[in-house]
């Protein structure tokens, strides 16, 4: 903000946004940076001074939260990640005048617009990815498949339910590829460190995983870090990490993403454009608004056997058909 | 008392009827060393700081400085494309940087007679404070981007034995610089006169005073040492790594207080601390193993293992001596 | 020797922190923004209105009770640094007593006071009873305390992390979190209206403080126990059972911090959440004690200058560009010029400041 | 002694002043020792003997004054310094590090080395040497911890530690003070020896027939200033003591007229286990009477320590029973005996007796924390316990009588003033008395023993155990003499002398049997011998007091 806030002169009006990260920070390569690239990426086109309050503390949330909205400098504020519901549901109340953006979950409340992405669809393409790709003999760039078994695997950040989610979405995508699929399954206990992320990645390839998809926010470089040393395939989170982190485009055969960015950056132009009713209320972004996909890597466009694009279209298909029921919810399973 | 923990490892797993084979892979066994190498360096800094009357409970803090400085000189000597060399003039730098603040440390420990805890306690936060705020100056992120980590030490031939090629023969300089570090440190504590200075001056400094030894003398080379050590520490989990985190608890992520108890653990004795450095990297990587072949306990819970088996092991078999003048100021004239 | 008079102590920690905001300004300025700002911001967060106000004693109600519980096992010359754990614990269990007892009680005001003294209750008897397991291990099975009660924090993070997450999360919540506390269980706001600060929350801390105040100076147990922590050998020709003395006072030590976690989740929360994002009250508690030089009456200053800064760090994460770290950079400053009054003390000399010979 | 060698001076101190603060512990003291003689440095408590060692020793630096050695001018930064001019010094607190062997204590800070590592087997041979040549004995305890090794022991490897630096000027202070009498002559045949090798000593004690028995010249100080210097050959103690207090005290045993009554404390085949789950004390019967003064002498680590910590309830009794007042107390906790009327004034008043960090104010409550005088449901009356302690202070002449320093700033001699005024004000029915005037001068000794007399003749009942041979005749009614871990004998003061007592601490029989009568002794088992010679005063598991039996230096 650094003060700018008070030029109420100057002709035409500044949009003000704030956006309050989830408890893993900013920077995290993943998750809150991409909802920040949505707003930056709306800043090109309206003009909107952003401030990004980077707060750690879930006990914090209340009071950080009422003290923006307290000062009537924002058009809208943006809470990334579920952790901050149970504050909201109190200040949405509170500040009846300000408008709010919650990622992640959704607050009843006309000046809440609320967005949920289909983090289980998006992980359940990721497994028919990784069960598709684990019996094809596949050797490319800086690592190689291992036919013979079908073995891949999964690195979480902590081990809750929002993470549950991603890995039983992408262990039933994977055995809709391959019936008889084995997935070996490890959590970090937090999003931040990398070294146990590499430990645990190693320990899965050793084992005879050949892919592992990571939903670890920052900590997921460490699996990647890993299939590069052991020779093996990673698919990573939320944005296209073959893009995001450009070294690990060798390893990296495809991501899970979901478009917080494209979510982020609709919330904020309707703001500057006085529009927040577009976007009031719950929205779940799912494949159907094609708010989610896998993408395949940089590196591997075009060269991954045929099975992956034919498996992948079927299986959007189904989901869109009804035909497949992903397990799960966005944020937990039942 | 590491009888003790393989005694009830072994009883564990006998109990669990575990498939030992997949659990204790080679795989395991290195990544363990790897783990346990920075724990070590740090707890055997730590436990010379403290056999010469000084409680250094801000290793961790030097850890974080350790690992932030090897991040920044890697990215301003060598860029994105650093290479190893660029890595050990890296660490080379980091370490002299940290022993500047170990110096200053010191003074402010020995000099003027600062509180130990206090002063360490304050260490660990400069480290969470700072260590970030380097990476977002250079960085413009908590986290720096990919850089680069050490290459394995392969001997050709040998490192294709099955079991001790993997081992012993394609293994991390680092790794073997730590085992060199505490052979070293065990002969000089217990062999050379310095060391048995650095054991009279925690036990009785009066005593080492009237020898004709400054007890001054000898504790700002114990104290600047245990920071040295714990930075030293900290490059290696940067090198094995390949970037900085500095979100969260940053990537040290408690491994220095670790390293603390690991020298308790030991009894003061680097080789006793080595080993229990040894025995939590191993418990980690145990829990990790576990996950992996799918032993289906709440990772949350299983995550606490290793600190349930310090407790235990602990209150049955290992009652510490402190040294006697730990925490006491010398003053030659009083 | 290191005896500090009390105004001595009160005029280091102000040079100390001052000092340390020197030294955080030119490191703005390095960075390449502007230090009046940041001063200026810093000010405001910290009493610049009546927001931060009420914020400030917020951090300060908690550094207070957590540094007392702190000072009290240091005093006896057990080195609790278990707190963090035991506050953890503590707030988690005044949860559930409330939500537990909750249905059988009436509603509203009434209802509400009996559920905040269930709550409290719970609280202090959850976290004496954590701290006494460290305590009696140190006694009985001599487990050196620094390093279990380290470990039980992990432990406690761990497996309350993992009932908020399973066991006891709410029923309609999709972040792990518990169910929220009645409404009507709640610290009455009387002088700021702020979400997170009560002053009946300050009143408690600074009662409970000088209840230990007196205990410790007034006291035969208190006389005791101070003994025990100066000269274990002595207090044990006085009669003292030592063993039985670490685990009370560990008890005791872990009441107080049981009690700061209920005022936390009473006051603060309003429900419990993975406490793995729950600040480290606990460890800034040993530097707050430690700067009392573990007086349970000096904590209440130098809670009060943790609060400060701790409100101030999180306006500037809030209202300016500067990196929030920069903040806890300079409370390690503080923290770091603090533990060494002899730095001042020579520095007074040397400029010709007062400092008698000695 | 050598009295009539021409000797030259080794070291001379010329009008050294030492102030600590207001305090001037040395006033214009002069101080000259020639060589190869015993000089002894007399004086009360507090009278600055210490403090001008430490000058000499480079531990302090002097305000005023200058330090000759071999007639050049000396001035001594650091003990290294001293060392470096041969002057080495045995200090009342040993300097020892407890975790580490006798050898390693040696060499400290002199190790030989070879190849940057410490070469051990040239220290021990240089070791030996040293014994062999100074006919020290200390071979067999070479590695042993410090921790494990009895304070005679200690202080030899004191000595050795010393002569290995170099040192041919030796300052002993206090040495005797923690010593048994054997123990005492082997040190000073030591000295001895010393000098005829050529060593030069200079000997502190409060001690004047070891003064007059082992030194040549004796210098007296008192107030910090030095009273003058006597050939010893040439005085008495009559003339140090009025030297040293400057008015004449009487050394007259006081008559014993005593009328005991009830029994008091009575304790039968109590057995107790030393701080190594060993049995130190193997089946102890005693009855203590009010009215009498019961004497316990022994060679230290015979049990006696263990004993008195089982009667007053700081180590748990393996087996038999204490009663106090026809009370069984066997299992009762520590404070409930003090509260009930056991005084103790304990052996280790360093560590046990005094809270150093704390003030005299605070001290006058130590053990009397839940006493109704100061204390009324809990809270402490803190007026009181200062009026407390301002009346032992006055009472039993504590200097500096300042109720607010620490503890820490008395010395040694006022430190035990000040526990023995507390535990005697109690108003207890028994008093423990261990070691109740060590490191005491005289004139406080003897304000003592007044005291303790009294107080037996108020009906009290009183212990004492002391390895002073002269201060239990001196009080007992009846002494007990023990050895490894029983009573050997018990004896009558008046009739026993003090070489028969010496045998019997020894173990050995003194073969008085048939003309002695032996008194109240309940049963006195395996007399004398019969398995001796493996415990004794080499024991290594005695309960772990050594080195705070002495005064800050
Ligand atoms: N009511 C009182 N009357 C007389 N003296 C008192 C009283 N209260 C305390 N004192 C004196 O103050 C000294 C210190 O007491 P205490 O340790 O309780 O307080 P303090 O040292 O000032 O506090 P703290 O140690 O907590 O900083 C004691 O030695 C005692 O002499
Ligand atoms: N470090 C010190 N600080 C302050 N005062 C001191 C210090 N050392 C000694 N004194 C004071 O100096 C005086 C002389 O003390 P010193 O220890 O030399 O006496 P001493 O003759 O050895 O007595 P004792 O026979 O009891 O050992 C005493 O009044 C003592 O309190
Ligand atoms: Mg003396
Ligand atoms: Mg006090």
């Amino acid at each position: 903000l650094g003060g700018s806030s008070d030029d109420n002169g100057g002709g035409d009006e500044t949009t003000n946004v704030a956006i309050v990260s989830s408890p893993a920070g900013f920077d995290d390569n993943a998750f809150n940076d991409l909802a920040l690239k949505g707003i930056e990426n709306a800043q090109e086109e309206h003009d909107i001074e952003l401030n990004r309050v980077e707060e750690t503390q879930q006990a914090q949330y209340q009071s950080t939260q009422s003290e923006l909205a307290q000062s009537g400098e924002y058009d809208l504020i943006v809470l990334v990640s579920y952790n901050h519901t149970e504050a909201l549901t109190q200040n949405a109340t509170d500040y009846p005048d300000q408008y709010w953006m919650l990622i992640n979950d959704h607050v009843d409340e006309a000046n809440v617009a609320g967005y949920i992405w289909a983090n289980h669809q998006m992980s359940y393409l990721a497994g028919v990815l990784a069960g598709t790709m684990t019996t094809e003999g596949f050797s490319d760039g800086g690592g190689e498949t291992v036919p013979e078994s079908a073995q891949i695997g999964f690195v979480g950040g902590v081990d809750e339910s929002l993470i549950n989610a991603y890995e039983r979405s992408y262990v039933a995508g994977a055995e809709w590829v391959t019936n008889d699929v084995e997935v070996n399954v490890g959590y970090i206990g937090n999003y931040t460190d990398t070294d146990t992320a590499a430990d645990i990645a190693s320990s899965q390839y050793d084992a005879g995983a050949d892919i592992v998809y990571h939903a670890a926010a920052a900590a997921g470089r460490g699996v990647f870090e890993a299939a590069q040393a052991d020779g093996r395939y990673a698919i990573g989170v939320d944005s296209d990490q073959s893009v995001a982190l450009p070294d690990f485009q060798d390893v990296v055969l495809g991501s899970a993403v979901k478009y917080i960015d494209e979510g982020t950056q609709t919330a904020a132009t309707a703001v500057a454009e006085d529009d927040f009713e577009s976007i009031a209320g719950n929205n779940t972004l799912s494949l159907a608004e094609e708010a989610i996909d896998c993408v395949i890597g940089q590196a591997f466009e075009g060269s991954l056997p045929a099975a992956v694009d034919q498996n992948m279209q079927r299986a959007k298909q189904g989901i869109l058909d009804g035909d497949i029921t992903v397990p799960c919810g966005a944020t937990g399973c039942d | 008392m590491g009888a003790a923990i393989g005694f009830v490892g072994v009883a564990l797993i006998g109990w669990l009827d575990l498939p030992l084979a997949e659990l204790l892979t080679v795989g395991f066994l290195s990544r363990s060393l790897q783990a346990a190498a920075p724990i070590a360096l740090t707890a055997i800094g730590g436990l010379y700081a403290e056999k010469s009357g000084v409680f250094n409970i801000g290793v961790e803090g030097f850890m974080i400085f350790g690992a932030v400085t090897t991040a920044a000189l890697t990215w301003l000597i060598g860029g994105e494309t650093a290479g190893q060399n660029t890595l050990w003039m890296a660490i080379l730098g980091s370490v002299a940087i940290v022993s500047v603040a170990a110096v200053l440390f010191a003074v402010l420990v020995i000099r003027y007679k600062a509180d130990q805890i206090v002063a360490g306690l304050a260490v660990w936060f400069l480290g969470l404070g700072f260590g970030p705020f380097v990476a977002v100056l250079l960085w413009d992120s908590q986290n720096s981007p990919g850089l680069v980590s050490v290459e394995n030490l392969t001997v050709p031939g040998l490192s294709e034995l099955p079991i001790v090629g993997a081992l012993l023969f394609d293994i991390s300089p680092l790794v073997l610089l730590t085992a060199f570090v505490t052979i070293v440190a065990w002969a000089i504590l217990y062999h050379t006169r310095y060391g048995y200075w650095i054991q009279a001056a925690g036990e009785n400094p009066e005593a080492l005073d009237t020898a004709g030894v400054s007890v001054g003398r000898v504790r700002y080379a114990a104290v600047i040492f245990s920071g040295v050590m714990a930075g030293l520490g900290g490059a290696v989990l940067l090198a094995h790594a390949g970037s900085f985190t500095g979100t969260g608890d940053t990537m040290v992520n408690g491994r220095g207080w670790i390293g603390i108890v690991a020298y308790l653990f030991g009894n003061y004795n680097p080789i006793g601390a080595a080993v229990a450095a040894l025995l939590f990297g191993g418990l980690d990587m145990l829990q990790i193993q576990f996950q992996t072949i799918g032993i289906d306990l709440p990772n949350r819970l299983v995550n606490l293992f290793p600190y349930l088996a310090v407790i235990v092991v602990l209150t049955m078999w290992g009652s510490t001596r402190v040294p006697a003048s730990l925490g006491d100021p010398y003053d030659s004239e009083e | 020797m290191l005896t500090v008079s009390v105004l001595e102590r009160v005029v280091i920690s102000a040079v100390a922190t001052v000092l340390a905001l020197l030294i955080g300004m030119v490191i703005v300025a390095g960075a390449g923004y502007d230090p009046a700002v940041f001063s200026r911001n810093l000010l405001d967060g910290a009493v610049g209105s009546e927001a931060a106000i009420a914020r400030t004693l917020m951090f300060t109600t908690l550094f207070v009770l957590t540094g007392v519980s702190v000072s009290i096992a240091f005093r006896a010359g057990v080195f609790n640094i278990g707190v963090h754990g035991q506050f953890i614990v503590g707030g988690f269990a005044t949860v559930l007593a409330i939500l537990q007892t909750a249905p059988v009680l009436p509603e509203g005001p009434i209802g509400g006071v009996v559920l905040l003294l269930v709550g409290a209750l719970a609280a202090i008897v959850a976290g004496g009873a954590y701290a006494a397991v460290p305590g009696v291990l140190k006694a009985y099975g001599g487990a050196n305390e620094i390093v279990t009660t380290i470990m039980l924090n992990f432990i406690a993070i761990g497996i309350v992390g993992w009932l908020v997450e399973g066991p006891f999360r709410g029923a309609d919540q999709s972040a792990p979190n518990t169910e929220r506390l009645p409404e009507y269980v709640e610290l009455p706001q009387l002088i700021y209206s702020s979400p997170d600060f009560s002053i009946v929350g300050l009143v408690v801390a600074l009662t409970v403080t000088v209840l230990i105040a007196v205990l410790v100076r007034r006291t035969s147990f208190g006389y005791e126990m101070v003994t025990s922590g100066q000269q274990a050998s002595a207090a044990a020709y006085a009669g003292v059972d030592a063993k039985r003395m670490v685990v009370v006072t560990m008890t005791l030590s872990g009441m107080v911090a049981g009690l700061a976690g209920a005022v936390f989740t009473v006051m603060i929360q309003g429900y419990y959440s993975d406490p793995a994002g729950i600040g480290s009250y606990g460890y800034d508690a040993i530097a707050v004690s430690l700067l009392a030089a573990n007086n349970p009456l000096g904590v209440i200053p130098a809670g009060l200058l943790f609060g400060s800064l701790d409100s101030a760090g999180s306006y500037i994460g809030i209202s300016s560009n500067v990196p929030a770290q920069l903040i806890d950079g300079v409370v390690g400053l503080v923290v770091l010029f603090v533990s060494a009054p002899e730095l001042f003390r020579m520095a007074a000399k040397r400029i010709g400041l007062g400092g008698d010979e000695q | 002694m050598n009295k009539d060698r021409p000797s030259t001076p080794v070291v001379r101190l010329a009008g050294i002043t030492k102030r600590f603060g207001d305090v001037v512990a040395n006033d214009d003291v002069d101080f000259t020792l020639r060589k190869g003689t015993v000089h002894a440095l007399l004086g009360e408590n507090g009278s600055g003997k210490t403090t001008l060692m430490n000058v000499l020793y480079g531990l302090y630096d002097q305000n005023e004054g200058t330090i000759y050695v071999d007639g050049d001018v000396r001035d001594f930064g650091a003990p290294r310094d001293a060392m470096d001019a041969g002057i080495g010094m045995i200090h009342q607190h040993f300097q020892l590090v407890e975790p580490m062997t006798v050898l390693q204590n040696i060499i400290l800070g002199h190790e030989p080395t070879s190849n940057g590592l410490v070469d051990e087997s040239t220290a021990r041979e240089d070791i030996e040497a040293i014994c062999s040549r100074y006919g020290l004995d200390i071979d067999q305890h070479l590695d042993t911890p410090i921790r494990a090794l009895g304070l005679g022991v200690r202080q030899r490897v004191e000595i050795i530690k010393t002569l290995y630096r170099g040192a041919t000027v030796l300052v002993f202070d206090e040495p005797t003070a923690v010593l048994t009498p054997p123990e005492v002559d082997q040190l000073l045949d030591m000295m001895t020896e010393l000098t005829d090798s050529g060593c030069s000593l200079v000997f502190i004690t409060h001690k004047l027939d070891e003064a007059l028995s082992v030194a040549d010249r004796i210098t007296v100080l008192r107030d910090g200033t030095s009273v003058g210097t006597v050939a010893a050959a040439r005085t008495t103690e009559q003339e140090l003591a009025r030297m040293m207090v400057g008015r004449d005290v009487l050394f007259d045993r006081t008559s014993r007229e005593t009328s005991p009554g009830d029994a008091l404390l009575e304790i039968k085949d109590v057995r107790v286990d030393g701080d190594r789950d060993r049995e130190r004390v193997h089946g102890v019967d005693l009855t203590v009477r009010a009215g009498e003064i019961f004497g316990i002498a022994g060679v230290q680590g015979n049990g006696q320590s263990e004993l008195i910590e089982g009667i007053v309830g700081l180590r748990a009794v393996t087996a038999g029973s204490v009663r106090f007042e026809g009370e069984e107390i066997t299992g009762m906790s520590r404070r409930r005996r003090i509260e009930s009327g056991i005084a103790y004034i304990p052996e280790d008043r360093h560590s046990v007796g005094l809270v150093q960090a704390d003030s005299l104010v605070r001290n006058a409550l130590l053990g009397n924390q839940t006493n109704d005088n100061y204390v009324t449901n809990g809270v402490i009356d803190w007026g009181t316990v200062r009026d407390h302690a301002e009346e032992i202070v006055a009472e039993y002449d504590v200097q500096p009588s300042n109720v607010d320093i620490d503890a820490a700033s008395l010395s040694g001699g006022n430190q035990q003033k000040f526990i023995v005024g507390r535990e005697i004000e109690r108003d207890p029915a028994l008093v423990i008395a261990m070691h109740p005037t060590r490191g005491v001068d005289i004139g406080s000794t003897e304000f003592i023993h007044n005291r303790l007399i009294r107080l037996r003749n108020e009906g009290l009942g009183i212990v004492v155990v002391s390895s002073k041979l002269e201060e239990i005749q001196q009080l007992a009614d009846r002494i007990a003499v023990m050895y490894d871990g029983a009573f050997i004998d018990i004896v009558d003061p008046d009739t026993i002398t003090e070489a028969q007592l010496g045998l019997l601490m020894a173990g050995h029989d003194p073969g008085y049997h048939d003309e002695t009568e032996r008194q109240g002794a309940e049963s006195t088992p395996d007399l004398v011998g019969a398995e001796r010679g493996t415990s004794g005063r080499n024991d290594s598991d005695r309960s772990d007091t050594g080195d705070n039996n002495g005064d800050r230096t």
